[in-house]
């Protein structure tokens, strides 16, 4: 089987990342979906459209909850170096 | 990310899963529909069936909720131009075939 | 594969076919029960009184009625809210 | 292979049906935690114990839930027989 | 469902499946025990560590969880009293080999 | 596997744990980053205020600050609340 070609491999690796990317997204806005639901969608459902005040509270929310997934991220990504940073001073001193 | 690296193959691939996507968001879209709105809306439980006031209600939280789901995703799609503009390249590219 | 013979073969699709099914149904009663138990019964009294009765024999044909009804509102605005989603696109 | 013979048919089909059981069991006792918690046990945590409310609560939920399990599997399998019903007469008349 | 069918490699895998089980449980016992008493016992935020109030209050949330759980289960074997003893009987056989 | 050589399953397998990772670090990021929201953000106002800002820079330590007590305690009462759990047994 010569699948593993050059070209074929490439592909195949844009297609995972594009797959993985989409999966990733759509966990996202489901997140969202359900949070954002909650804080500004009162459940009395007196008419069919967003009024004013719904949609400008849905917007918000959508860019409060990117924010935060950025400031949560670089966090996690922080705690995870100090966490390398120990493990590599540990190492260093074990071998003295 | 390359898009021009997918061969026809993977190009067919990306389409078929762009399509099970859909029919997977869908389904639950219409689930946490009817959960959402069956939380929300059915209180009466004296009828047969569904009161009128509960059909309506049942109703406008359809069209909220989807108006709100259609919503946050412009945003979503605003936020993340780079996907969009591959899925309408790949989208466009496979129409003129 | 050796040593099934045609009966057992059957059986044994039959026994697959029968835990499909009694699966399909227990699903169903679980995700009732905890749907019905959560909407019908507010604080635990002595024991389950006319309303949350009331409400409980219902439920279940009320779950369906607002699926009927929520299936039905989809269908028919399939045109209007998915503005943006082309066949095959997804754009979220 | 000599796999199905009937002594081990048997016991594999034994352990099949334990470990389905085992599985439902589960499922079950996990939704009575998250429902009766929510109803019974509030959440400002004053002390390790439960007081005799709550002890009260827990144990009246517990029968409430099982009460309301028979009645949901009884009336699904009402609602499924009229259906069945209903194609049975649907496919008489077709034939007719 | 008769118990004594069961080999002994089905008796095996049974006890297998029981410890698997055990684990798994303990994994969900913890993280819907992080969980909740997150939610309902981190409520300050303004200190570099948990305050003492905080850690106390996370302390009778364990507590009250477990015993709440506990008192469930016993409910629970109670109303399943066919499966209990399936499981007594065999790890009692189990355990006098 | 013909037609794959050495370098190409070393980059594959490397490809994998990457992806792996990335995988982990972002199930963490999905799963914290809407615990706190939920958290820390109440009404949607016009910004983030200092209050919300403080409580999102802390809440994943809080977080961990608190799986670590939980696992503290649960380990310090294996004895305790698991009474009926033999070895292999479960009576739930």
């Amino acid at each position: 089987m010569s699948y593993f070609n050059q070209q074929q491999a490439a592909s195949n690796q844009t297609f995972m990342q594009l797959e993985h990317e989409m999966e990733a997204m759509t966990d996202v806005f489901n997140k969202i979906i359900s949070s954002c639901h909650t804080k500004c969608i009162p459940t009395k459902y007196s008419e069919s459209d967003l009024n004013k005040a719904e949609s400008v509270c849905v917007d918000r929310c959508f860019s409060k909850y990117m924010i935060v997934q950025q400031q949560i991220g670089s966090k996690l990504q922080e705690l995870s170096q100090n966490v390398q940073e120990m493990n590599a001073e540990a190492a260093a001193r074990a071998s003295q | 990310m390359d898009i021009n690296a997918l061969t026809p193959y993977d190009r067919n691939r990306f389409m078929a899963m762009m399509e099970e996507k859909q029919v997977k968001d869908s389904l639950r879209l219409y689930h946490n529909l009817v959960e959402r709105c069956f939380l929300d809306c059915a209180n009466d439980f004296t009828t047969k069936t569904l009161t009128a006031k509960e059909e309506a209600c049942v109703n406008k939280c359809c069209d909220k909720f989807l108006k709100y789901s259609a919503r946050i995703g412009q945003r979503f799609a605003e936020q993340n131009t780079a996907m969009v503009d591959i899925q309408q390249q790949l989208i466009s590219e496979n129409a003129s075939q | 594969m050796d040593g099934i013979k045609q009966e057992e073969a059957l059986e044994l699709q039959r026994l697959l076919q029968e835990r499909q099914s009694l699966s399909i149904f227990e699903e169903a009663t679980l995700h009732y029960t905890s749907l019905c138990f959560d909407k019908c019964i507010g604080r635990i009294g002595t024991k389950l009184d006319s309303s949350e009765q009331t409400c409980l024999s219902n439920c279940v044909e009320r779950f369906f009625d607002v699926s009927e009804s929520v299936l039905y509102h989809i269908a028919g605005s399939a045109d209007g809210p998915n503005q943006g989603q082309e066949k095959g696109g997804s754009f979220f």
